[in-house]
């Protein structure tokens, strides 16, 4: 057991911060705030090349696609750096680990130097209208023409589809096999003809969120498929072995930084707010209910951070998961929820302030993250059917 | 003892889901977000044609004098909807003013109130926004004949609309009692009064109000001077059953919507709401709901019979802090991505209602008075019973 | 709504405190703790007598039958006052309620005079082991020969067999038809030749758990039988139509003042505790935080009164429950769980101390709360059971 | 980084786990609960042999110098089977002598120790049992070159089987601060030394430890006069954090005898584990074992590499009382009615975790000095980073 980091790996964490300090813009930070191009415009393209240059993106992807076959732990503290900062880099959630595993030779040398140039982006389409929690229910058709596939039907919660270069795709291919097996994943370029792309805002999008927010999403999509016509190279994995594809993909992709640090950040927020700041004179740090609370909490935060580092102890090893991936996805949202409304009740009134409120307090933080907080224990899986996961794979029991 | 509505009790409640749900819809509710005024004058018009607003304002008033249990069940049904209308602060106001205003100060305000012609709100946080004799600053000093007002009042309802407020202030300097708080009535036009919007979860109309030089005459005293915190703390108590009853409203209607939801919505080839985890978070929905109803209604039910009703408020809020946010944030999961998208109703009342569990008294401040009237006054205790009423 | 009692009722109230104050001994509280008639000793029997006198057993019940054709209410009043003194006297629980519904003639004009006069007593044999929550799955026998029925099986948890007259039964009368529809109840005399009952010790037996314990049972039993021959007569309600009379008999016994007060008396214990002691200074009632938690567990307390409030309400009005039992059932055992755990840590150390050791506060009431608490969760029917009843009968959600 | 086992570590685990399930049978934790030792002398020796009882020994002192890591997994296996063996409290007070002694204590009783001769425990708690500096009120007073000792000590592990017993002991008056406290070595066979059994959840061996003019010499001093109260804090950390071993590994058990039963009781002609309801309650058992072993691993470890840990034992311990309470309460609700019976033995594992829940300190206590640290050092704080450590 070492619950501790090398002087190396130390050191590169400072690194990390030092280049942020010095490179991350206010420039960049209005930019991501604009929202509508997910803050993936020109000031987040130049700092992913400054970031690439450092050699930090997909540290343990291969050398051969460009990336440093490097540790998962060090990759990691690359990440949580900059996730702390409210900016994703290349590495978790990108798909690249799926590609990785499954794809080509040529989908590899395309698409991963291609991400860690920023240069790719992958638009997640997996939810439809009609399949959200339940995924393997998907109707969205791909049906094979010659050496084409011609796809049609909807995917919901897009999120990234707007400024994406790729739709990272499951349709079924097969539809009289069993649910499972009849579906395939496309990596398809956005720009291809017959995908149109419909804004669905969210509750977070007006007034906006402030930095720091829980989720805090304006805008996810909708993306309709007319007839698109593209070419069999663009599934990855096996023709209706799609489903395996993807499961390895979102298991590997939940491995990171994001999914603990949006839900503890609140944590530090509320215990640094309450240090430094009071109402008139009083403080909520003064009555021993709160910090009995604020202890409880920030107790079930350090054990986020812990299933975090377990899940990486894993993956460092190349091992596989049971249930820890699934465990990490019930705990963290839970505790995001719990979290977001007691500081709620700390704060009172205030925070009920939104973000381009007159008196409110942190920008209006906390009043956002109560908008946003249930999010996380719905998006890619709730929490109930993790918890689902966890006794079965985990625990070996049977279905109802 | 019967605990359930009875008939007549139970039609009111009907006649008035039946009139809300059609007059008001989501459409209204979003309308209203981005209205000046924050609310439909002719919708207004029409709740006192029904005898709404004046009814528990008394006779002798304009009003019909009912229990303020029916006032209660109207305002339940108010939260259901989301009504858009300053109905909560114009009968907090109006039935302080009934309780303890003078001769003239009803017959002003009341009858107005009674027929829809006047908006009233009041005032009594302020940025320290405990509910707390100490936190009250708002410096009244008197001025001949009556009081020049200076300080800040925050998070006001509707005062925008109203055309009285009631404010708790400052006559007498801090002693570390509840003494030297008066209460008065302002007129939110007069001169030195400004106010400043917040914008809020509920995307309601509540103002931060700051007082410059205002000056009052002596018959805007309400009560005694300087003896003004027990009336406040009446108004309080009464102001927050009230709220809660919205609550237990609005969020019995979201949790109803998420009952549909979950008979409807399929995954996995069957109905969501088969997952017996998912039938168990419409059940804990129902206990809440249900939990914080009965809490409320025996705190009315208290004033009523003119008990102490204190601890029974702290309890119906205390509780409803959590558990109608608990039923609300439920049906949001239940509901899944939809729930997040602004063009989707759900989030009105998920957001109304997280914004009411923080107004009024956070789940701490009402658990400290119950706690305080369980453990600082000496004697046993025993549940149901009234507590040890101390020496 | 009326919240209140009339003055008719509040005199009642008094006027059964005054007679418990008067009437009920030390010696009866002594024989109630040995346990080992299930405190049903001479010193109860003579209790029950003077009760009876003042027509207080069964108030609610048919004059015709010895009751007082009167108001639910001043049962449940009568009740609940005998109740806090951990006196359970004929009522709610009683199985009168499912005689009175589906009970010949002979039946009721035998039972229900008995019952008011304490002479007859049942054990309730419903569970088995192999059908626990899963009541309908009882495999116990009833063969009909003649005009008897012969009874092979065994039934757990029995825990007045030890004492009972009869024993309240359900058995399979119809192995054919499907499992809800071959079940019959009968009413039996524990001393009918082929019954045998084994004692099975619970964890709160030793030392003994003190008077005001949670559950605080000390002693179940098994009750076998072999070859046990009873006329028809003995059968309540139709033949393979038991499962009915049983699910109505349960419903209605569930409303009474039982269920609620042993899932709050703690609270008022705690709260009467902490105001009146120390530990050499120190108070509990001075930390901000403990005060924050006793009053949320009195407050979820007040719920638990006002759900038995309401199914009295409704079953005075005659009304039939959807929901409202099954409500009671869930908050009321959690509710006792929570507050158990959570007086547990304000003692911290002194809620280890068991009736028998030095140092102990309350006579150990709260640490074998802690042994008890549990269970209440689990008897007639667990939480989960009764969430599932909620969720079907209460709200219309389909099986799953 | 790599918070997993690593092999030499799991193996250790593995031998230990073949080891105490061999050795300890439910049949002989039910004998030693009537046992007037409480423990069996013979596997106490065994233990000694395999090298456990020195594992965090200094290697001159006959033991093997290990990280106390190495020592929790023991702890943590002996938590499992609930081992009968007064484990915990000779290797609290052996490791307080080992890093704090003088030469001469640890050579009279650490190699005793290593070698199974001798048996320790330690005594803090007084009739307030609140782990502060206040709170100690045994008087020591000084004697000529020794101290005469009198007082009360509540809640001492195994006082009728130890040789030697650490105390906290008052040298001069309260002051306010933590001055004045001494840590001692005392002779539980010494005149004036009365114990009195207590008989608890666990059925364990505590006791109620009075000492009336009990004298003791100049020797039995460990540390500074007066300065003791941070070495009382640091013997504190360790046995919290090796109770919570303890708590983690008889709650991992106990999870583990639910989720076989679940596997194999049917009811409603299926697996009772087949349904979501007692899955969910089963995922949730292993994120509260998971999350307290973490925690308590990460706090042992902070130890070894001479880090401050007093936060991280006290989030271990109000996490572990909280959920490996909530771990053995489920098993005992998915177990049914037999989890109530005597004669069946879940209930073994309940008292005890209910117990150790219980003691060195409650989750209020723990939180507070969470909170404390978090809240009252200037500085911002950040997740998993240092603490600000004050001025």
């Amino acid at each position: 057991m070492d619950f501790g980091y090398t002087t190396e790996q130390q050191d590169l964490r400072q690194e990390v911060r030092k280049f942020i300090d010095e490179n991350v813009s206010q420039g960049l930070l209005d930019e991501m705030e604009a929202g509508e191009e997910g803050g993936r415009g020109p000031e987040y393209r130049e700092l992913v090349k400054k970031v690439a240059d450092k050699g930090w993106i997909g540290i343990s992807w291969p050398k051969e696609y460009g990336g440093q076959s490097g540790s998962r732990i060090d990759q990691y503290i690359v990440e949580e750096e900059f996730m702390r900062r409210g900016i994703g880099i290349g590495g978790a959630g990108s798909g690249a680990p799926a590609i990785l595993a499954a794809g080509t030779e040529e989908q590899k040398e395309y698409f991963i130097p291609g991400m860690i140039r920023g240069e790719i982006i992958f638009a997640l389409g997996f939810t439809e209208p009609q399949a959200g929690a339940d995924l393997a229910g998907l109707q969205c058709r791909a049906v094979r023409d010659g050496d084409d596939f011609v796809i049609n039907g909807q995917k919901m919660y897009t999120s990234a589809a707007h400024y994406a270069s790729h739709i990272y795709m499951m349709c079924r291919t097969d539809p009289d096999a069993p649910r499972h097996r009849g579906i395939s994943i496309f990596l398809i370029p956005m720009d291809t003809p017959g995908i149109t792309v419909r804004p669905l805002w969210t509750i977070q999008s007006d007034p906006p969120a402030p930095p720091g927010t829980t989720y805090g999403m304006p805008r996810t999509n909708e993306t309709f498929f007319e007839n698109v016509r593209v070419p069999a190279s663009c599934m990855l994995g096996e023709e209706n072995g799609g489903w395996y594809v993807g499961a390895m993909g979102l298991n590997l992709d939940r491995v990171g930084a994001s999914r603990y640090l949006i839900s503890v950040r609140r944590d530090e927020d509320i215990v640094n707010w309450v240090k430094e700041n009071d109402f008139n004179g009083y403080s909520p740090a003064e009555n021993p209910a709160v910090r009995d609370k604020i202890a409880e909490m920030w107790t079930e935060a350090q054990v986020c951070r812990l299933m975090t580092m377990r899940s990486m102890s894993l993956v460092n090893r190349g091992g596989n998961f049971t249930y820890e991936g699934s465990a990490e996805k019930v705990w963290a949202p839970e505790h995001g929820v719990k979290t977001t409304e007691a500081i709620a009740q700390m704060l009172g009134p205030y925070a009920q302030l939104l973000s381009n409120s007159e008196e409110n307090i942190e920008d209006g933080l906390f009043a956002h993250n109560l908008m946003g907080s249930f999010q996380s224990g719905i998006n890619h899986g709730s929490v109930q059917i993790m918890r689902d996961q966890m006794a079965r794979r985990g625990l070996g029991m049977p279905r109802g | 003892m019967d605990i359930l509505p009875s008939e007549e009790e139970q039609m009111l409640k009907n006649v008035a889901r039946e009139f809300l749900e059609a007059e008001v819809s989501t459409a209204l509710v979003r309308e209203m977000e981005l209205d000046g005024l924050g609310y439909p004058p002719a919708l207004w018009k029409q709740m006192a044609d029904l005898g709404w607003l004046g009814m528990s304002i008394p006779e002798q008033f304009g009003g019909q004098g009912l229990p303020i249990t029916y006032l209660g069940l109207i305002l339940e049904e108010a939260g259901r909807v989301m009504a858009p209308v300053p109905l909560h602060s114009t009968m907090v106001a109006a039935l302080t003013l009934a309780a303890i205003g003078t001769d003239q100060q009803k017959q002003d305000i009341l009858p107005a109130v009674s027929d829809g012609s006047m908006v009233l709100t009041w005032a009594v946080q302020e940025r320290d926004a405990r509910l707390i004799p100490d936190a009250i600053e708002l410096d009244a000093k008197a001025d001949g004949d009556g009081w020049i007002l200076n300080g800040t009042k925050m998070f006001v309802d509707n005062f925008v609309v109203a055309e009285r407020c009631l404010i708790a202030a400052r006559t007498s300097p801090k002693s570390g009692s509840s003494q030297g708080i008066s209460l008065f009535i302002v007129d939110p036009n007069g001169n030195g009064v400004n106010q400043t919007a917040l914008v809020t979860l509920a995307k309601d109309k509540q103002s931060r109000v700051d007082f410059k030089d205002h000056r009052i005459e002596r018959t805007a005293l309400v009560g005694e001077l300087d003896e003004g915190w027990p009336l406040v703390e009446a108004m309080l108590d009464r102001g927050t059953a009230l709220l809660c009853c919205q609550m237990v409203g609005a969020a019995r209607k979201d949790a109803e919507m998420a009952i549909e939801y979950a008979k409807n919505r399929v995954a996995f080839g069957r109905p969501i709401g088969s997952f017996q985890s998912v039938q168990h978070m419409l059940a804990d929905m129902l206990l809440h709901v249900d939990g914080g109803e009965m809490l409320t209604f025996e705190a009315l039910w208290k004033m009523d019979e003119g008990l102490p009703a204190s601890v029974e408020v702290s309890q119906a809020k205390a509780f409803c802090n959590e558990k109608c946010e608990s039923v609300v944030r439920t049906s949001q999961v239940i509901h899944g991505g939809i729930g997040f998208m602004m063009e989707f109703d759900l989030h009105l009342w998920f957001r109304r209602v997280t914004s009411w569990s923080l107004r009024l008294g956070t789940t701490y401040d009402h658990r400290a008075r119950i706690a305080s009237a369980l453990l600082d006054v000496p004697g046993q205790v025993r549940l149901g019973m009234p507590l040890p009423m101390g020496v």
